[in-house]
Parts: C-alpha cells; structure tokens; sequence
C-alpha cells in the first residue's frame, strides 16, 4: 500500500508517496486517513479526498488489494 | 482533445493547429492563462498533478462541454511542473458554427478547470512558497452552469 | 488597437503579438471568425468597407471595450477584400487580470462588429453573389449591452 | 459632390461612386437621396444611411461645400 499525497500536502509530508505496511484492523479509506493523520495530521481535513487505484471514493471504501491512495486536497487549476 | 504538458506551451502555436484541424467551423474562441507576477512578487508558479487522474478530469471536461454546447471540436492544454512568470499555464479553445456557442464551451471548460481539475499551484514568493486553492469566486462561477446540467 | 486589413490575416500570429505586447496579463480570451463554406456553397465572401468610417468605427468599438471593462489591453484585426472560405474574417482579443473582464470584453466587441462597424459581406454562391445584412439574433446579441451602457 | 455607394448599393448602382453635378435646390442629405433615388432607388430605403463626408447624419443635413456623400445600408460585419 502506498499513500501518495499531491499539493500542499506533499509538502506538509514531506514527500509525493511513503511506503506503508498498512495493519490489518485498517479496512477502508477513512480508517486509513485516520490512521495517516496521526502522523501527517493535514490528511484529516475533510476536505482532502481520497482515490483509491485512481477511483476517488465519496464514502469509506476497502482498501484491500489496493496499491495506491491518493490523498488529494482543495484544488487550483486552471 | 486534451492533453497535460510538462513542457513549455506555445498558444499562438496550439491555436493555429486546432484551426486548421477544424477547416468549416466559422467561430473559434480561444482562452490563454498566464502566470501573473502579482507586480514582480512571484516569480514562478509550480503545477502539481496526479499522473493518471489530472488528465483523466480534463479528459471529462473536455468531453462534457462537447457534449453540452454545440461545438464541432474543443481543445485543452494544461502545463505542470514548473511555469515561470508571464509564460503561460492553461489554452482552452472551442471551435463552433455560431460564436455563442464556441464562447459558451470556453467559458465552462476555464470554470471546470479551476474547480474539478486535480491540479495544484504553488506559487513561489520570495523565499516561500504559498499553495493556492480555488476562490469563493471559482466556486460561484462553477455554480452557474449547474442549473441547467 | 485596432486595424482593417487588406491582406490575409494570421490569428496565430496575432495571438502571439498580442500576449507578448500585453506582458502581465493572467488572462487573454481571443475570437476568430472564418468565412464559412455553408457545405461547399460559399467559395468566397467579399468584404466591402468605407475607407475612412470603417476603421473609425472598428477603432471606436475597441476603445469603447477598453473602458467599459476591466482590461489591459483589446485588439481587432478585421479583413477586408476578397477571403477565401475558411479563411480568417476576424481576430478579436482582450487582456485582462481575471478572465471574466477578457471574455466579456471580446464578446462585447464581436456583437458591436456585427451591427455597428460599416462593413458588408458578399457571399459568393456560384454563380451568383449574395449581399448578407445582421441577422435578428445580431441585433438581440448587441442590445444585451445596452441596459447597463 | 461625389455620392458614394457600399454593400449591396455598390452593386445596385454599379459603381462605387459617381459624379454629379447636383442642382441648387437640393440643399440638405435627404432631399439628395430622393434626387439619386430616382435613377438609384435602392438608396430610398429609410435603412440606407448617408455619412457627409465621414460624418453620419441622422436627420437631413446641410450639403453645402460637402465634397462626399456615402451612401450606406445595413451592414454586416464580424
């Protein structure tokens, strides 16, 4: 599993992706967030969401077999 | 047709091209966002994108603002990476038998960008550096198509 | 700025010109209008103009854009004389530091052009020729300005 | 005293312009226009305007020392 973490959260990280072992009790997206929040407290914001393989999920999603979550914060494009 | 860049965009270049790819259209409109210096007080905009969901996203807008106006071709290239002041950051174009519609379509997709893309700007200030988010106002101009979509 | 041309025009170039003339813009929205083939029936238009009136109205057009938005800057380029069908009729450009002001500011002048400017296109159909005057929804398209002039 | 014809005049009249010595009574625009109208009807119609030299008038105007009188129907730019 490998968190990756886009605009001002790759700086508040410190880093585009971390490499995770993800313990088993973490089923879905949001206990994954709070599980990352603990050290990279900026990912609890509600506002950041998350895609999991590239799907962004609206709600808690399983993240079992899943090679990526991307937490992704308020955008600026354009 | 869309596409994001790492490399440099040359709009009058884009421009040109998606003219001749859309020989019968009668009106096209073309839109060319900058990086502005804020009166020489940042001097380079950093663009971050998700590798495969960023393009994805202007893929969709794209396709939904072909889909909702009556344009024969829309055209978008977004730069990420690095863009320095004055050069510049996003070309949108439409191209249409009738100019409302191709203003229309240029208009949408520019709102769509600012608000829907999973794109971020760091602009560099100084020594520092200040990650920019959608405006109130983005959001509003957002909102104005949503009544009718 | 504003010009009448008797030599094929380069939108492309105009851009070009334009957004480097403009430096410190964020946003520069453009308009280009082809002559139209209308399924291979048109193969040229003609554009008749006045030699002094027509440059004063175009000139007149963009300065009135000029002051009633937000812009830097605003360009018009208009053809006249023999173009041939997809040719290039008509470049229209303002720059602006939030797009709204640039997209505005063009779609004003393109209305304006269409109803006020002293020029007459002759379709050739043909054989024959065709003289074309503002269409109903050019008239509609110009009084939206009118209530806040 | 040089009327002068665009657009679909041009064609109408079939010259851009011509020569005419206009007579003494024909003192103001619209008293001009229904002189030439005689020969060139197409310049009776209320939409043709008429611009002494370069200035366009809305209500008939002195032709007195005027050296052009453009004869202007509706137009179609853009």
């Amino acid at each position: 599993m490998r968190p990756t973490f886009f605009g001002r959260l790759r700086d508040a990280v410190g880093a585009g992706a971390i490499d995770r072992a993800v313990p088993a009790n973490i089923a879905d997206s949001e206990a994954l967030r709070a599980w990352l929040g603990a050290d990279f407290p900026d990912v609890l914001d509600a506002k950041v969401r998350i895609a999991l393989d590239d799907v962004l999920t609206t709600r808690p999603a399983p993240i079992a077999g899943v090679a990526e979550a991307a937490f992704l914060p308020p955008v600026s494009g354009g | 047709m869309s596409m994001i860049s790492s490399e440099p965009i040359n709009p009058a270049a884009l421009l040109d091209a998606f003219t001749r790819a859309v020989q019968g259209a009668g009106a096209i409109a073309s839109f060319t966002g900058l990086v502005r210096d804020d009166d020489g007080a940042v001097s380079e905009l950093w663009l971050d994108h998700h590798p495969t969901l960023s393009g994805e996203a202007i893929a969709e807008i794209a396709e939904d603002a072909r889909r909702r106006f009556e344009v024969a071709a829309v055209h978008i290239v977004h730069r990420v990476g690095a863009v320095a002041a004055g050069e510049p950051i996003v070309f949108v174009a439409a191209a249409s038998h009738h100019r409302r519609a191709a203003f229309d379509a240029v208009d949408y997709m520019m709102d769509r960008l600012k608000t829907d893309a999973p794109l971020w700007k760091r602009e560099r200030r100084g020594d520092g550096a200040v990650w920019i988010e959608a405006r109130e106002g983005d959001h509003a101009d957002r909102a104005r198509w949503e009544t009718t979509e």
